[in-house]
């Protein structure tokens, strides 16, 4: 329970709260954004070094910048006017906060936690890659056709359609 | 096997081929019909003889029999064969079945001439000779039993030939049914015996035939049967039918009451041929009948089936004379007299065997066919008058017909010597004098023939002699019903001779009433070497041998007593009026009115049987109406109550329950449907909820 | 000596370490290296804008700047005390912020941009054992870092609403994003050689000879080509000359800080070139051998000289490439890099599997310059294909 | 209260967090944050349970970590990719009013 660890801790937690709580959406990006870089200072104080690394680059630089360029295109940058919140909000913050509740309490008196912290795990980037071309190849090649599935995905999705959509436009009843 | 016995089916198809034709013809084409009936019968006749000449010359090595049989029928693995047989026996019938019958056709050509039904009574009476024909050559029991049925169901269409006359219709209902009764003995002993030779032919060549040795050993070895030895039940059921068809003691009602059908039906039917059927029956089975008793006198077997038939036969005979005598309608006192005659040849058969029986029964239906015939043309002659006390005097009137009726009323009576009742009836009584049974049926015999006497002698006085009495009450209570359609009106009033048609046969057949009876003299036993094939020649000491000569001296003197009684009471004192009353009833009226009712036969039938019958079918209705019924009823109910049952369910589990539970289906997938709403967040909210219900499960399901 | 010259700084970096008591040692090492890097990296920063400056002048033709010399003293020292003025002009500059600026995002943009590109600096291996902290995914803390920088662009371009400098964000954000891929694909290739993603065993993996020349990557046909696209990445990622769309002042004047002034302005000056440095520095481990000298009779010489004089020679070609090469358009930049550079990134991995595998005798060299040179053809050819240069021809305002 | 059940909790707090702003906030994009949150804060349990797991060396929860990020990743695309198309369709990203179930 170090203090460094106390601190990060509360850096991340303040972050994911001002990502969900701030009116304008760019500011809940960059919160967001907070979050995460705390996340993986969290992960570098659990010795996940690679990991710690690998979410900086994946979520901050990548799905931030995602985030935020999906912010730009929908014109949402600009605060809302009214209520930021959907209708029925209250039952949404009473359910979270019952998970909360009950996941800590899983937490706080499950008989399985370990009392003494194991000794350092060692997670060069040799285990990792060992790991990964020998138990994992299986999961990386799906992996990486997923990843190419959704790229394909997404592009397709976000096309901007020029001839259905004036079409459907016509047509449609908007 | 020569040709005559392959093609002795001949002899019962033509008639029936003649009837088919007769029937099939539309319009009246009387004189076709008559030419085909006659034919038939003459061509029978002439095959019949050809049969009878090849029968003849068998004296010494057993008695000819040629059997033909082929495959009629097939059930289950077996075939069933039926055929034909030619013997002695066959032979004889079919020779007197188609001469007499060919007389008697020729005598309705003309007494039936004014009849419009003409076609179908021609029709009826083919018909009858075919199934007669049949029953006579059937080798087997199936065959005789289909042509009986035959000859059963046409005694009952010529009995009822008057239809609209209702009581001829009750006569030949009463007639089919008496005698269905005893078929039913005769087809229960028809399937007994097939049950127990495996059956039903007389004879084969193989000599398997049922009646033949090796078949009836096997049912005298069977196990008797409630308390009857096999062959005698059998013997018994088969002589149920015998006594059925030719009226014995109790089932021979319906006899008088056929002669409500026309005279040539009551000849040919009721005297001569159908109702010898039943002896020919059991002349037929004989064997069947005389196995396994002891042997009697003069080779005759004494067995139970052969005394019961004899006794049978004596108490008919005995019986039937005694009410002959106080009859008034000249055709009923020959139906009684046929009646105990048949008694006679019964008792015949039961003590002296084939021979004796079948010689009674040839001679007898020649004089009595004749004495039938004779009435009917009297009948003819008095304009359809039947009643005794209508007539009197008709010497003068019918000369021919008086003679011929009493050449027949002397051979009936049986007058000594010259006429062929007298050997015949001679020769039953001789042997029932032999009987070592007991000696009653020989005392009844002579008793029958003094009573047969004395009622033909007073039948002759009343309706030949005197004056006659049919004008008187002609005007008083004019007809009663019309006997036949046509008016009376051209009738001269006084009774005429009969056409030449009717009188020929009539003279023809008194001559054979005389010959015949010489055929069978103790002489010359001709006839009964014939029919037993064993060897015998002229001898006249025979007569003189002092058991036959003394039987036939007694004989002789009975008859003369019967004659000269009947002379005494009613050719003397000729009645004057119809209305008077008879000379027996004066002296007897008790007995005479118990006589003149057939001892209430019919009346304690009536009382009886048809009562009990009327309560059976009451007891039906009864039970039809009530058990059967309310059994219906209450199926009824049942299934009504089931439906009803099964629509309350249908109605309110089924269809209520289904309904209710797609009516819950249907809100709660409404209720559901409300949780889609297309809001992402609900959804969240929904499964967050849900993980927390996960994480309680997990949580306590590890700790339980 | 050599040895001892070469140790200098570590040993200084010990000796200081030493004064500080035990407990907050490390927190004191770490503290001292940040100073090191913040005092010399700002240093050739002020010099390479001089440079810079002068080169292009140059190469124009024309003299860069060399009025600034020693106060109150006649000596101009060529215009290299120029970056004194410079600096002093950002400090004092008034620092504008829009009104319709998004006050706390439009403050934050400079400073997020300065902490990644600084983070940066913490696995290039300076010198022999001059590395501040030798993480085993070097390489990777390096690029995860190097992302983080695009997210500040944004903020920048973002929260001055202004369409400008809005539009110079997304510009530069897209190229920065767009080049990162053969950036980071042309490093695989040296990472599945070496195979390790510490800086130090790259460099260790490259410190042998042969007839006296190092075993530079560069010297590999994989390895030439892997550079050659690494400095073309590198020079989008740092939007240097011919990809410096985003500020280009024709265009659309300062890009996505153009309402920064003042000290703003000059931190994001600041990270630019540090982002640059940062990046030359990497290549260098990368490709060039890092501290080592190229042939083995010069290793004496102290291995951080080394790696600032393959800094300073690089960051010349820069300014060199800045003066001559005109700015690209902003479809063939985005063209240049999704079909020519990725799939020549690709091959060159190709090329390096086979290399990998290969036995290492001259049929290697062979095969692996062949598919490289066959590559390069077929790529070069089909860019240049469909681009029918006509004549130019000039549409002047009517 | 060992390191590894603070750790949980952390990620815990993320997770509701996550939640919260994912079932409260009316923008869509915000619901991503959220989800990214959620997905994160599992991502931390993973690495606090193979941090504190007997035995580490089998690296399992990493590279479980590595591939659920690299999900998340292309789940942020196609997520951002939909949201970009409603967008484009509705001339809205306000989840309440993108509620019509019909095609």
């Amino acid at each position: 329970m170090s203090p460094f660890f106390i601190i990060t801790g509360f850096v991340t937690l303040l972050g994911a709260a001002f990502a969900m709580s701030l009116r304008n959406l760019v500011h809940c990006a960059l919160a967001m954004a907070v979050a995460f870089s705390g996340i993986a200072a969290l992960y570098l104080q659990l010795d996940a070094q690679f990991v710690g690394f690998a979410e900086i680059l994946v979520y901050v630089g990548a799905i931030a910048i995602l985030i935020v360029f999906a912010i730009l295109l929908t014109r949402s940058g600009e605060a809302p006017e009214k209520s930021v919140l959907t209708s029925g909000w209250m039952a949404g913050i009473a359910v979270s906060a019952l998970v909360f509740t009950m996941l800590g309490w899983a937490v706080l008196n499950s008989s399985a936690i370990p009392k003494e912290t194991p000794p350092a795990p060692v997670a060069t980037v040799k285990n990792v890659g060992d790991a990964l071309m020998t138990k994992f190849v299986l999961p990386l090649e799906i992996i990486g056709l997923v990843l190419t599935a959704a790229m394909i995905g997404a592009v397709i999705i976000a096309l901007k359609e020029d001839s259905q959509k004036s079409k459907s436009e016509v047509g449609g009843y908007q | 096997m020569i040709w005559i016995v392959k093609n002795l089916w001949l002899i019962p198809a033509l008639p029936l081929f003649a009837a088919g034709i007769i029937a099939v013809n539309k319009q009246p084409a009387r004189k076709l019909a008559a030419t085909l009936a006659i034919g038939s019968m003459a061509l029978g006749f002439l095959l019949s003889l050809c049969a009878f000449s090849a029968t003849l010359g068998h004296h010494g090595e057993g008695a000819f029999r040629e059997v033909f049989s082929f495959n009629w029928i097939q059930f289950g693995g077996q075939w069933m064969d039926i055929g034909w047989v030619l013997d002695p026996l066959t032979a004889i019938m079919l020779v007197m079945v188609t001469f007499v019958g060919m007389l008697i056709f020729i005598f309705s050509v003309g007494y039936m001439a004014h009849d419009e039904n003409f076609m179908r009574f021609f029709c009826f009476l083919a018909l009858f000779a075919s199934g007669m024909l049949g029953v006579v050559i059937a080798n087997n029991l199936f065959l005789f039993f289909v042509s009986w049925e035959i000859v059963g169901l046409t005694s009952y269409l010529l009995i009822g030939f008057w239809y609209h006359k209702p009581s001829a219709a009750a006569a030949a209902k009463k007639a089919f049914i008496t005698t269905r009764i005893g078929d039913l003995g005769l087809l229960l002993g028809m399937v007994w015996l097939y049950a127990q030779t495996g059956t039903l032919n007389f004879y084969t060549p193989e000599h398997t035939g049922c009646l033949e040795t090796a078949a009836l050993n096997t049912m005298l070895a069977a196990p008797p049967v409630a308390g009857f030895a096999v062959v005698t039940a059998i013997g018994l059921l088969i002589f149920l039918g015998a006594v059925g068809k030719s009226g014995q003691v109790p089932l021979h009602v319906w006899l008088p009451d056929a002669m409500e059908g026309p005279t040539p039906v009551s000849a040919l039917i009721h005297a001569a041929t159908m109702v010898a059927a039943g002896v020919f029956l059991v002349a037929r089975v004989y064997p069947l009948m005389s196995i396994g008793g002891i042997i009697g006198a003069h080779g005759v077997p004494v067995t139970t089936s052969l005394t019961v038939i004899t006794w049978v036969g004596a108490i008919t005979a005995i019986f039937a004379a005694s009410i002959a005598v106080a009859q008034n309608d000249i055709k009923r006192i020959l139906a009684y007299s046929t009646v105990s005659q048949l008694g006679y040849m019964m008792m015949g058969l039961g003590v002296g065997g084939v021979a004796v029986g079948m010689f009674h029964l040839i001679t007898h239906a020649f004089f009595k066919a004749l004495l039938f015939l004779g009435s009917g043309s009297v009948i003819h002659g008095c304009h359809e008058e039947q009643d005794v006390r209508k007539m009197g005097g008709l010497k003068k009137y019918m000369p021919v017909t008086f003679a011929v009726y009493a050449v027949g009323m002397l051979a009936l009576a049986g007058f000594p010597l010259f006429f062929s009742g007298f050997w015949s009836k001679d020769e039953i009584l001789h042997s029932a004098h032999n009987w070592p049974v007991s000696h009653i049926p020989f005392l009844l015999g002579c008793t029958g023939a003094l009573f047969t006497a004395f009622y033909m002698t007073r039948q002759v006085a009343l309706v030949f002699f005197g004056s006659y009495r049919g004008h008187e009450d002609r005007s008083a209570h004019g007809h009663t019903a019309p006997d036949h359609s046509h008016s009376s009106e051209f009738h001269s009033h006084d009774p005429h001779e009969s056409p030449a048609v009717m009188t020929v046969p009539l003279i023809i057949l008194a001559g054979f009433a005389i010959l015949l009876g010489f055929v069978g003299t103790p002489a010359w036993p001709w006839f009964d070497g014939y029919l037993t094939g064993e060897e015998f020649k002229l001898d006249f000491s025979k007569l003189a041998e002092p058991g036959t000569l003394g039987l036939m001296v007694a004989s002789a003197a009975i008859v003369f007593t019967g004659l000269g009684l009947g002379w005494f009471l009613y050719g003397k004192r000729q009645r004057k009026t119809v209305a008077e009353k008879d000379v027996l009833e004066a002296a007897q009226p008790f007995i005479y009115k118990l006589l003149e009712n057939k001892y209430f036969i019919d009346e304690i039938y009536e009382a009886t049987v048809i009562r009990f019958n009327a309560f059976a079918a009451r007891l039906c209705d009864f039970a039809d109406q009530w058990i059967f019924g309310s059994a219906v009823l209450l199926v009824k109910y049942v299934t009504v109550g089931l439906a009803w049952l099964y629509r309350l369910t249908d109605e309110y589990f089924v269809n209520l329950g289904f309904d209710t539970g797609c009516e819950a289906l249907r809100e709660g997938g409404g209720g559901l449907s409300k949780l889609h709403t297309g809001r992402v967040q609900t959804y969240l909210r929904i499964i967050g909820v849900a993980l927390v219900a996960l994480i309680i499960f997990l949580i306590w399901g590890r700790k339980a | 000596m050599f040895d001892k010259l070469d140790q200098i700084f570590v040993t200084a970096l010990h000796w200081l370490v030493s004064y500080v008591p035990e407990a907050c040692r490390p927190l004191a090492s770490s503290l001292i290296c940040i100073a090191f890097v913040l005092s010399v990296f700002p240093a050739v920063f002020s010099v390479t804008t001089i440079f810079e400056r002068k080169g292009i002048g140059r190469i124009q033709n024309r003299y860069g700047p060399n009025r600034v010399g020693i106060p109150f003293t006649k000596i101009r020292l060529a215009g290299f005390g120029q970056f004194i003025p410079d600096g002093v002009k950002m400090l004092t500059k008034e620092d504008i912020v829009p009104r319709a600026a998004d006050k706390v995002v439009h403050f934050l943009a400079p400073v997020v941009m300065l902490i990644p590109v600084l983070l940066a600096y913490a696995v290039l291996p300076f010198g022999k054992n001059m590395t501040i902290t030798d993480y085993d995914a070097g390489l990777l803390f390096f690029f995860a870092v190097g992302g983080a920088v695009e997210l500040s662009v944004f903020m920048a371009g973002w929260s001055s609403r202004n369409k400008y400098s809005l539009l110079g964000a997304m510009r530069a954000i897209a190229q920065m994003v767009s080049y990162e891929i053969p950036l980071i694909l042309s490093a695989v290739t040296v990472v599945m050689v070496v195979g390790s993603l510490n800086l130090n065993d790259i460099i260790a993996h490259q410190n042998q000879y042969t007839f006296g020349i190092a075993h530079w990557h560069v010297f590999t046909p994989w390895g030439l080509v892997g550079f050659i696209l690494f400095f073309i990445a590198s020079l989008a990622e740092s939007n240097r000359t011919p990809f410096d769309l985003p500020e280009a002042e024709s265009e659309i004047i300062a890009g996505y800080f153009t309402e920064y002034s003042g000290f703003k302005f000059a931190l994001f000056f600041l990270g630019e070139y540090l982002g640059m440095f940062a990046i030359i520095g990497l290549g260098i481990t990368l490709f060039l051998g890092g501290w080592t000298s190229p042939v083995s009779f010069l290793t004496w010489i102290p291995s951080y000289v080394w790696f600032f004089t393959k800094l300073m020679a690089i960051v010349f070609v820069f300014i060199w490439i800045r003066a001559t090469l005109p700015r690209l358009r902003m479809d063939q930049l985005m063209n240049f890099a999704w079909k020519f550079m990725l799939p020549l990134a690709l091959i060159n991995i190709l090329v390096a599997g086979i290399w990998h595998y290969m036995a290492a005798d001259w049929p290697r060299w062979l095969v692996c310059s062949a598919i490289i040179f066959g590559a390069y053809a077929i790529l070069g050819r089909s860019l240049m294909q469909n681009q029918n240069f006509g004549k130019r021809i000039y549409r002047y305002a009517e | 209260m060992s390191p590894l059940q603070a750790c949980l909790l952390i990620s815990a707090l993320l997770f509701a967090i996550g939640f919260a702003g994912a079932v409260t906030r009316r923008h869509a994009i915000l619901v991503l944050i959220g989800i990214e949150l959620m997905l994160n804060a599992a991502n931390l349990n993973l690495i606090a349970f193979w941090r504190f797991s007997p035995h580490p060396e089998a690296l399992t929860g990493f590279i479980f970590v590595l591939f659920s990020m690299a999900m998340a990743g292309a789940e942020a695309a196609v997520g951002l990719a939909l949201i970009i198309a409603i967008y484009r369709h509705k001339k809205t990203s306000n989840l309440d009013e993108v509620k019509e179930l019909k095609g």
